[in-house]
């Protein structure tokens, strides 16, 4: 059978991996799950990567590698909420109060200059005027899930992740929601990259259906339209 | 007993089983290469730990297999010279000479030693930059600069050419005489031995063959541990006089003895070595010979050894005289038990490796 | 071990160990001549090459990888050969090894110096040509070192994810290492377990290795010291 | 090369070099500790340890910073010494110390096991006690390897990227070292110039550290061989 | 001329500056510790470049600066034995043996030189496992079963005790004699220099202070660059015959000399040395003696030495003769330049180590 290598931003390892048995099963494709950071994917499907279908935790990586994606194929598949997180306690307004709610401790958060959920999530703070006092207390690491690790063993009393960290790890618990209105959408654009045949289409097309929304639905994830 | 060392070690193709009593100062080890006498010094220094055994220094116990008594080597207090110099790569030779030094119940100053060795102009250089004999002369220093209870020095100036070794006896011979150090020391120059060693143990095959006071050990025609020309008496005697043209008289139990000056005071006492095959027996009147030594005496043994030479032992008033003679010569002169004979020594046959205090 | 890991994690734990093993193997010629001539040669540019040895212990992984993927990519200068490492399993050794080199090169090194000249001057006045001198005196006598070199690269090469993941990525089967599972596991929710038996398998494979290298140096040791 | 490096750059560059100086020199003495222990001692559980010090090599770096986390945070088992880490440069210095380890002890070691116990024998029977031996010959005698050591360890320390940012993350000023600022840049599309820039000053930093450890240990065979 | 040197090489504190053209056979470097000697070896070996000079082996140029011609060591076919050893400590001692034959233009025998060196019991241990002694052994074996073109050997049996060494110089003397390779040797022993040597350089202080036969240096009383025990006259004889009592008798231009066997056929020529030191005057008939060697001859120079002693020539039909005598005895015997005079010797003061072929 024909073999569709697919490069995906490893935050959707666990949906894809449930997914792809049923595709098989529907197409007798092959799939190739190639799972790392979007950035590094980027840069191997500009290097010439075999990749047949790319799907990116951010829409700028997917503007990077623009001049290689089939035209017509990109969409937009998959979108995130923001999450403020915390092992214990009431929850919080996002206010002025985190202040005294963090107390001596930090602020765990990805990469704010970096990694797509630190950006949004200084975006937000920004548009709710608390980043300058924030600013200092925050301890960024290098990707979403080393920040609610970060909260779960309790280094940190706070922590900003995806919804779908938030559900999958029970040593936290949601203390306040971002409105979506605060930072730029949260978007998981897919496309098919040059040298993908029907099968990157077909498994484009298998991601929109419902049995891959259910899936994705699951995994917390905001199935878009 | 100044040392005492009764070990055993056992190791696949060599068994170590050695035990002897030294008296103080020199005791000699003696004996063929590969016969075990340097496992002997380590044993004593404290680096190869014996199977099982007791090792005992001027009444202080340094190993005890039964009492599970083990000092380690930096606190035996020795200074041991290695048969292959050890000198530490990365010091000058003052910072290798001055190891010791610090760890010394009194600091010992540098200079005399220095001198003695001749390695002044080398102070400053690496072990890297020195001739064999250089290193081994600096291992000498270092040993001697530690102000050690007892001295270990293993084969320590094989490396050494004839006038430096002459330099460098006296020296040993003054620790062991003037100081109450005993020195543990391996050599296979019978001469060096014969000059220095109090006591000789002759090694053979991890064992003790013989052990005694040297002119008894090495004065036994039945031992020669490391060839004939080691077979020689060691007469006792006394400086009676200096004379000006540079000869010194000894008293030899009443016979006078002459060799080349010996830098020592009239009165003292000092050992003379006579090798056998440098004695000339003569019966009746030898005419004029320069052989200005005559020790008139009477056969009391007669040997016979390996090969065509046979040894001669001549009581005379200084004492026991060991004589090497061809079997044909005894034959020619008629030798036997009892008669007078005259052993005839070459003053300049003396040499200084052979006499010491 | 094979029944607690899943098939996928079984795959990139063997194709861990092929790649580590060629990644040390592979790498070991090239890391004892470069080592031997930092060692005991002198020319022009040795510090250069002295400092491109240990650049990827320096530059963050990621940016080894990178570098890589634009020598060796599709449309980097080395293509041609490229071909050979990109997204391939090679590749993934490549990586390993070139992440690898440094510390193999420099203990190698350590211990070649640590050879006394003299012995290999020894051997050459019998007649033995240089070359000779090296397999038969100075290799036998930093076997030591090599093997810590050796140990070293392939626990690097083990525990190698970052170079690796820039260059050839993570394909499954492919260039899926343990290390690039393991990475993969941590980025999804509830993944921390699947992470930690592969951190176990890893550990003990590194482990085995590790231990073999002691045996065998302690041999080399006992028979240098005569016993 | 501070003109052309903005303030937030300098900054992370002193950091490193702050970072990793501390990293190398805090970690030396039990470094040399260690080393000595695996190359002369036995005891039990020695093998343990010498995978012990291994680990931080196999494991993918996360994983190291993530159990430093488990250990040192508020909740684990040494999280009243953690205070004195967590969140703090000294944190990141632990973190760079723990991942050189490895390439420090296996450098020590081996060129401790290159130094013929006979000298130090020798040093005992003149009397001095095996800590002073340990002073005045083995170390002088392993100052090459203790400056590979230091080298791979400082080189490790300048690139070390994974268990930093996972135990002490990215504070600008604190912990924010040269790698995390590379590797930000390198997480958004067409930051790799000025991640490349970072990446040559952290380099010629790195080479800088090799070519005084080269003539420190030129200068010690130099005056070894006699010369 | 077999082995021409001439070479210079500055190092801070030393200046090496050594010029020699020796003709084949044994050539020994004999001089003090510190001299450079083993430099010589070295630059002989291609192990350390001289700064300026030549050498040449047997018309082959090993060195030219002024031609930029340096072989390598290992195309220069040299065997080398070194001051200190230098085994291979991975190798077992046979492996160390075998070392060299690989390269060997003929594949010479194990077993003979094993024997010889008395090593056959280690063969398959390590050289960590060896004494001093033993390791020395197997480092002259390892050197002579490459087959070299020339041997060089830095103090070879420094560390062997007397037996040892009597059992290995007739090994180095029949490599002279019996092949044509040349041999350059290094050592501080009189005895065992004035038995091998064809050819004695003596250095001192990085030059040469004297070249020349073995007979003519050493019988030079001027000449005693490692003590006067040195000092002493070479004779070539041809062996007369072999008596059944176990010795010798020896033709020394028509005067008989006895000693103790020798194992060569009658007939062949045998070079004894007479240490100045042995060798009793006498004026007249000396009477009933053991020593059965008389040399008659004719005074022809008297030369005082240092010390109380003196050297007399003595011009006798077997070839000049030196003895050491005391001024005492010489003015106590009148001794003069033209006077007749006998040379006592004694047979057994003629030791296998000084007596060669
Ligand atoms: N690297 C060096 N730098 C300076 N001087 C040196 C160096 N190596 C040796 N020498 C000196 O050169 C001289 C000759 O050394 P060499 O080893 O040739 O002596 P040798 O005659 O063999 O002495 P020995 O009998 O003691 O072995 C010595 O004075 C020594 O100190
Ligand atoms: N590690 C070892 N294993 C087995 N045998 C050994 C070991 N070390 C030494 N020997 C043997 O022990 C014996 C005694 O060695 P030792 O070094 O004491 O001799 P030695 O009397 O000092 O000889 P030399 O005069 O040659 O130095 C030798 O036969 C040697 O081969
Ligand atoms: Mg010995
Ligand atoms: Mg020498």
């Amino acid at each position: 059978a024909q073999t569709v290598t697919v490069f995906a931003a490893s935050s959707l390892k666990t949906a894809l991996d449930r997914a792809a048995p049923a595709f098989e099963g529907a197409t007798g494709y092959d799939l190739r799950l190639v799972y790392a950071g979007s950035s590094a994917l980027a840069r191997q499907i500009g290097a010439g990567a075999p990749a047949d279908v790319f799907v990116s935790a951010n829409s700028e990586w997917m503007d990077a590698v623009a001049d290689r994606v089939i035209p017509g194929t990109r969409r937009d598949l998959l979108g995130n909420a923001l999450v403020l997180i915390g092992r214990t306690g009431p929850e919080v307004a996002l206010d002025a109060g985190l202040l005294d709610r963090l107390g001596s401790g930090r602020l765990a958060m990805a990469l704010t200059e970096a990694v797509p959920a630190g950006i949004y999530g200084r975006a937000a703070f920004e548009a709710l005027d608390l980043w300058g006092a924030l600013a200092p207390r925050v301890a960024e690491v290098d990707n979403v899930r080393a920040a609610l690790a970060l909260v779960a063993i309790g280094a940190a009393p706070l922590g900003v992740v995806y919804a779908t960290d938030a559900a999958a790890e029970p040593r936290v618990r949601v203390l306040a929601r971002f409105d979506p209105a605060l930072h730029p959408s949260i978007r998981y654009p897919a496309a098919a990259i040059d040298g993908g045949g029907d099968g990157a289409i077909a498994f484009l097309d298998y991601l929109e259906g419902p049995e891959a929304s259910e899936i994705f639905a699951a995994e917390g994830f905001e199935v878009l339209e | 007993m100044s040392l005492s060392v009764h070990i055993r070690r056992d190791r696949p193709g060599f068994t170590l089983d050695i035990g002897f009593d030294a008296p103080g100062g020199l005791t000699v080890l003696f004996g063929r290469s590969g016969s075990g006498k340097t496992s002997v010094i380590d044993a004593v220094a404290g680096l190869a730990r014996p199977d099982a055994g007791r090792i005992v220094l001027q009444g202080r116990v340094l190993f005890d297999s039964a009492a599970r008594e083990d000092l380690p080597p930096e606190r035996r207090g020795l200074g041991y010279i290695f048969q292959e110099g050890r000198l530490f790569p990365h010091m000058t030779v003052r910072q290798n000479l001055g190891y010791g030094r610090r760890f010394a119940a009194r600091r010992m100053d540098l200079s005399p030693v220095v001198e003695m060795l001749g390695i002044g102009h080398l102070l400053d250089r690496r072990p890297g930059a020195l001739s064999g004999g250089e290193k081994q002369r600096v291992a000498i220093g270092r040993a001697l600069l530690s102000d050690p209870r007892m001295l270990l020095a293993d084969e320590p100036m094989a490396a050494l050419d004839a006038a430096r070794k002459a330099e460098i006896l006296p020296y040993f011979e003054r620790l062991r005489d003037e100081t109450d150090v005993p020195i543990l020391y391996v050599s296979h120059d019978a001469a060096e031995v014969a000059r220095l060693a109090t006591t000789v143990v002759a090694v053979e095959d991890g064992r003790v063959a013989r052990i005694g006071p040297a002119a008894e050990v090495l004065g036994d025609p039945g031992v020669a541990p490391t060839g004939v020309r080691a077979i020689g008496a060691v007469i006792e005697t006394r400086i009676a006089a200096h004379h000006p043209d540079g000869l010194t008289e000894l008293d030899a139990g009443g016979v006078p003895l002459f060799l080349p000056h010996v830098d020592r005071p009239a009165g003292s006492p000092l050992r003379v070595r006579i090798a056998a095959h440098e004695v000339v027996l003569a019966r009746g009147d030898p005419g004029v010979l320069s052989a200005l030594n005559r020790l008139p005496g009477t056969i009391s043994a007669l040997r016979e050894g390996e090969g065509p030479g046979m040894i001669v032992t001549l009581d005379t008033p200084a004492g026991r005289l060991l004589v090497r003679v061809t079997r044909r010569s005894a034959q020619a002169m008629g030798l036997e038990v009892g008669q007078p004979c005259t052993g005839i020594v070459k003053t300049v046959a003396l040499a200084r490796e052979d006499v010491g205090g | 071990m094979t029944f607690w890991l899943g098939p996928e994690a079984q795959a990139a734990l063997w194709l861990s160990l092929k790649v580590s093993f060629w990644a040390t193997v592979a790498s070991l010629p090239l890391g004892l001549f470069v080592a031997h001539a930092l060692a005991r040669w002198s020319f022009p540019g040795k510090q250069v090459l002295n400092g491109m040895v240990l650049l990827p212990l320096i530059l963050p992984p990621v940016v080894t990888g990178y570098l890589l993927l634009l020598a060796l990519g599709p449309q980097g200068p080395l293509g041609t050969i490229g071909t050979l490492f990109a997204f391939r399993w090679t590749g993934a050794a490549l990586a390993a090894g070139v992440m690898a080199f440094p510390l193999m090169v420099r203990a190698i090194r350590l211990s070649i110096e640590a050879v006394d000249p003299k012995l290999e001057d020894a051997a050459r006045t019998l007649g033995a040509p240089r070359a000779w001198v090296f397999v038969t005196v100075t290799l036998p006598l930093i076997l030591p070192g090599i093997l810590t070199g050796a140990v070293l690269a392939f626990a690097k090469a083990m525990g190698e994810f970052g170079a690796t993941i820039t260059f050839v990525s993570n394909i499954p089967g492919e260039t899926r290492t343990l290390p690039t599972a393991i990475y993969t596991f941590l980025q999804v929710p509830g993944g921390e377990v699947e992470a930690l038996k592969l951190v176990a398998v890893s550990v003990g494979v590194a482990m085995g290795a590790l231990l073999v290298s002691e045996w065998l140096s302690a041999r080399v040791a006992r028979r240098i010291a005569g016993r």
